[in-house]
């Protein structure tokens, strides 16, 4: 796992070699449109932080670059209404689950186009519409609430997975051990997906986490599945996934149907800092440089050049989508309104009370209604 | 059998609450540690096992960080969670879940992920149970914007809160008391008079099948000219404790039951201190920015001017709760502390 | 350089103060996320890993249940540790360990165990972070009986609060901003004027190698005449920022700096509150059951005579905090608040 | 682990086997010594039901029949001042480390010359000369504490080991899981002893704990050794505990000596319910006298007895003794004073302001400082 050991490799290797190739399976649309979307989230990413710099946007801010195929390789394994709930990082969730990127980036300048109207922001973007449960920025918090969509699932006996999204150093938090533990005894069609890019903040995996060169034992002790992908490939997260969701998936009206949990270590790589805020002292400018050698959206664009489901120009094409929408998502940005002083006292309870006032649903909910 | 002499255990009246509310609605669970097959550490929820089965009374793990997220998390999905904890003392391990999640999606989703949940269980001194376990978690979570806190006072309020408060689409915090569950058992003997005709026992089923009591309206208990008592829950029995002893000297207190601090009804309070001009505040958690602190200045906010006499507030100690029972009933807001205290704000000492 | 205008940032104090103290006493040792090889995250501890190595500058994985209690049993064993929580706002998964163990232990031991603690780390709004990562916890720890709780205003205070705390033989709770941690920089230049002359900087080691501010003893940081203005912490700026407002319409405020809300000097509150007749309390927590509430009832209970209007409280609103920064800035305590409150309760409106 | 799965067997076979018998070289003086203190305990706790049913001693009390082998077991194979710290089942433990049992149950009588003043009383029970750390009434919430100490222990360069007891339901707790990794990245001299009795409350360990007939899991989820013993024989404690206990000793000076932490799954039973209001209808009657038949005591007795270290005079003569000190216990906690009111506000701070007293050590301090 780590780059000292050079377990990576060996990792990729596992992975590559384990899984039956189901990204074969997927047609050249659809393959195009999962790229597209990895190049929409770095492009999209790539503007977050010019906005950032010019002060336009606030608070936390944390950059999904270099992890693109995993939100979009893991996604693309799921059907549109499994729920996915993640951690403070997750333009990337937003993005790969359809949220519009005009209301992200509307979020993150604070305006009342945004997700959640402006009182989210970067690290609680949260999408109805399209089953994404949060953005949650207290590390492994999201796990419990995980576990209590899979509950749900399990409850009114859905065909559903959950997906949960945590950083390696969530490994650490009491959150995650006891909903490992709650997942297992009941058996809930949920996934934990370690999103290990090797560092929390400044602390490499292996100062942090005990056994982190071999993370199946955190999953053996609870008595819960372990899979491994390369999260840098996202032909290897895709496959894992695939298998590995359809596994845990019950089958309508059989709460006891499927697999059960599992918990899968995806070996990544942040390009940025952890926020941006991080002078990055912790790792050196060539570990980064030869992690950005091995990209993730290259290596799938060179991958659908090669067997033939795409051509340059096609690709090319893509990129000048991608950059355009997150151009337009910043547009979009700039020229919405902030939410009115009134809005301060909306959406504190769902049934208020003086001086609570009811709320509007966000615009993006109503544009889903809309459609 | 008329509806005033009703047998019914405080801890019947909140397992009624439950039991109505989930054969109405099939997204209502109960959660908790030894709900099911131990039929409840305290046995409020005895028998629920058997009429729900093992998916919707679950047993869980000591892990309430994990339970009460997972309630959260299901409440988001659509489900109507009641999460007990066995003591509110225990919640402490699940703070992340309960004060950060539960009453803050709602806003920080700008309005998409409600959370109706219902957690519930034993609050404030259970009897000798030392400090861990003796937390009264009324002011610190008051503070908190987002949730709605109830606590009830007799089997009547406790079924008529907790039916409003799984009904809810909120987060409602539901504080009950260790040392009331048993009260009703012989039937309004455990009540003072002031509690008589109807006022202490839900009304049968027969009589009203949809028994709620609303939120945010405090109960005038017990009507008086002399002295306003201002507190919500088990205090409320040591308030009236107080008021049968004031009494018999001609003090002729009046007692409100807040039953909900959040919502609060202040208007109720100012009311009644505008006609009595004295006001004596009950509240069962410690001195230090207390809801006794906040309903106090309340008053003065917006009577000052017909309050004859500063506020006194009756609280526990500010210690620690001791192990010892003479040590922790010299701690509790008890009657003869309620009592010194109306003598004092009404100048009759 | 006179002591006047030492250049010295708010961080710069705190490091200051932690490193004074552990090569005074090698039972002291830091312990955080990302306090040592990162060098603080937000730069506190810069440099402290080279001084002292990794036994006592320790960098924690983020488990703060785990490294929270670990120093509690660290400090009943003999040690004297700082735990760094990066915000408190993550202190509340460890909340059970800070306000069940820690400020009871000494107690349920029958003063057998103290615990030698200093809890610290960023309080309050940090500029648009959402409500997760904006919580005030003054409120809702100062309910709790057996800690002491210090939220400094300025380097001076950051240093001379911090170095007691570390003595200070009790649990303390240590409430820094981030959002002040850069002031200083340039000098007096952040401060209000009120602040100049020595006010803001802790003496340079050659004038006073031992500089401490004692708990419980307020700061009368302006006189005035017209109004008394209670704060601690980051809003005591923001009430200097309206004492100056003020002063150019001719209404002259008393601004009273608390240093500690546990203990609290009520008395230097309620000598000010006897001369000017007149309150406003400033809080950055949210109003129910607050600091703020603590404080004005407790003024009432002394000098209810001498007020000349009722107390009025300036706190966050009473919402989760948004991120958006015109809303944000909207629900802190800020100073157009304290200047309409002041105008409102000096009748100068 | 469970009686279902009957492997119970199986580790008492494993664990015997596995130790060299360090009790045979036990002299019969401490031997007798040790059953005298298992006696002890069990006599103590008959009179402590029996005060607690006749009102004496109030709120929750947990006794500790059934589970003597294990506290006495473990900590003969400690020195004085390794300190150790366990859960709310704690009268056993302190007996074990050599509190007077006046103390003892005068504090459970919430009497003055308690071990805590009656401020703690029987789940709170504290012993500092003794290098007790406490009773410690949240579930899993000792686990950290224990860590702190056995990090105070490391930072002073000490020679000493931590004892950390929990229950089987701790297992489920996030401290418990954080606690595990702190001491496995810092190798810290702390051993984690499950007295695993089977039940939390009324909830059987394979109904709360995921992989609960394998616990080895939890350990090697950390890289922490695991180990084994059967906790009604208190030679295989013993033994268990000589060897491990030896090995995470560091040597004095340096911190990085020693084996690091340890876990060690301790299988008992309780004889009496969860608390004193327990009605037991999570198990059969015929398991818990199936469990009864197997007694601890009975079990040392007769190998002192086989082996020749004990007569059978001399064993009835322990008992005797252990029986007059459980009747001294309550006849001084009877006598004993209760506090004054003034005592509510002392001990609250170390340095206290304003209400607030300094308070008198307890009694058994001072009876301990005159020694
Ligand atoms: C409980 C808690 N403690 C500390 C933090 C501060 N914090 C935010 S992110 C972070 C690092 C998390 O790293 P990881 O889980 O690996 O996720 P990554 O940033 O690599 O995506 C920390 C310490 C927090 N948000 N919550
Ligand atoms: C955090 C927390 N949750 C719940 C409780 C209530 N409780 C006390 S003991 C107990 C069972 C613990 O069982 P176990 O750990 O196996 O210890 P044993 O009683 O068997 O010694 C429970 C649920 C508590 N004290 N703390
Ligand atoms: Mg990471
Ligand atoms: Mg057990």
């Amino acid at each position: 796992m780590t780059t000292a050991t050079g377990q990576n490799t060996q990792t990729q290797a596992k992975t590559d070699g384990g899984y039956p190739d189901a990204a074969t399976q997927l047609d050249a649309v659809r393959l195009k449109q999962y790229l597209g979307r990895m190049m929409l989230i770095r492009r999209f990413e790539e503007r977050t932080m010019q906005s950032y710099m010019q002060g336009k946007i606030g608070g936390f801010c944390h950059i999904y670059i270099g992890q693109e195929a995993v939100a979009v390789g893991s996604i693309a394994a799921t059907r549109p209404d499994d729920p996915i709930i993640t951690a403070y990082r997750d333009h990337g969730h937003a993005l790969a689950r359809d949220m519009d990127p005009r209301h992200c980036m509307a979020e993150m300048f604070g305006k009342i186009t945004g997700c959640a109207k402006g009182k989210g922001g970067s690290m609680h973007l949260f999408d109805k519409p399209n089953h994404m449960y949060g953005g949650h920025a207290i590390v492994g918090g999201q796990c419990p609430l995980g576990v209590g969509l899979a509950w749900g699932i399990h409850y009114l006996k859905e065909p559903k997975v959950c997906l949960c999204y945590l950083g390696d150093g969530a490994l650490n938090q009491g959150a995650f051990h006891e909903s490992m533990n709650l997942a297992a005894i009941w058996n809930l069609p949920i996934i934990f997906v370690v999103e290990n890019n090797m560092y929390s903040m400044g602390t490499s995996i292996e100062r942090g986490t005990s056994m982190a060169h071999d993370l199946s034992v955190k999953a053996k002790a609870y008595g819960i599945r372990y899979a491994e992908c390369d999260g840098l490939d996202f032909r290897a997260v895709y496959n894992c996934f695939k298998h590995e969701v359809d596994r845990t998936r019950p089958t309508e009206g059989d709460q006891e149907s499927g697999d059960g949990p599992a918990f899968i270590n995806v070996v990544t790589y942040r390009y940025q800092g952890h926020s941006m805020s991080d002078p990055q002292k912790y790792r050196t400018r060539e570990e980064v440089q030869q992690k950005q050698a091995d990209d993730p959206i290259t290596r799938m664009a060179e991958w659908l050049i090669d067997d033939g489901h795409a051509t340059q120009e096609e690709i090319d094409e893509l990129d000048q989508q991608a950059k355009e929408q997150a151009i337009a998502s910043v547009r979009y940005a700039e020229e919405s309104d902030e939410p009115e002083l009134d809005e301060l006292y909306t959406d504190v309870f769902s049934e208020p009370f003086e001086p609570y006032k009811t709320g509007e649903p966000p615009l993006m909910m109503r544009e889903a209604e809309d459609q | 059998m008329t509806r005033n002499d009703r047998k019914i255990q405080f801890r019947e009246a909140l397992r009624e609450a439950m039991v109505e509310e989930m054969q109405r609605d099939e997204k209502i669970f109960l959660m908790g540690e030894e709900v099911a097959y131990y039929n409840g550490a305290y046995k409020v929820s005895q028998g629920m096992l058997d009429l729900f089965g093992p998916k919707r009374v679950v047993d869980t793990p000591i892990s309430e960080t994990g339970f009460a997220g997972l309630g959260v998390g299901a409440a988001m999905y659509g489900l109507r969670p009641i999460i007990e904890f066995m003591s509110w003392s225990f919640c402490l391990v699940a703070a992340d879940q309960i004060i950060n999640n539960a009453p803050k999606m709602l806003y920080m989703s700008g309005g998409q992920f409600g959370v109706p949940i219902v957690f519930r269980g034993n609050n404030g001194a259970g009897g000798q149970l030392g400090t861990t376990h003796s937390w009264c978690v009324e002011s610190m979570f008051a503070q908190v914007p987002g949730l709605k806190l109830a606590i009830p006072s007799t089997p009547r309020e406790a079924k008529g809160l907790l039916k409003t408060a799984i009904r809810d689409n909120d987060p409602v915090f539901f504080l009950e008391s260790e040392r009331m569950l048993g009260m009703g058992a012989r039937g309004d003997k455990d009540f003072s008079r002031y509690l008589h005709g109807g006022k202490w026992a839900p009304p049968s089923e027969e009589e009203d099948d949809d028994f709620l009591i609303p939120f945010g309206k405090a109960n005038l208990v017990k009507t008086g000219a002399d002295c306003t008592i201002v507190t919500a829950g088990r205090p409320l029995h040591f308030a009236l404790e107080a008021a049968e002893a004031l009494e018999e000297d001609g003090i002729d207190v009046e007692v409100i039951d807040c039953r909900t601090y959040r919502p609060l009804d202040i208007d109720t309070i100012v009311k009644s201190v505008r006609k009595t001009n004295y006001c004596v505040v009950v509240d069962q958690s410690w001195p230090f920015a207390s809801i006794a602190s906040e309903i106090a200045m309340q008053i003065y906010e917006r009577a000052m001017d017909d309050l004859d006499n500063k506020v006194i507030r009756v609280t526990n100690d500010d210690v620690a709760a001791p192990y010892s029972k003479k040590l922790e009933q010299a701690m509790l807001p008890h009657a003869r502390k309620i009592i010194d205290a109306v003598r004092a704000v009404t100048y009759n000492t």
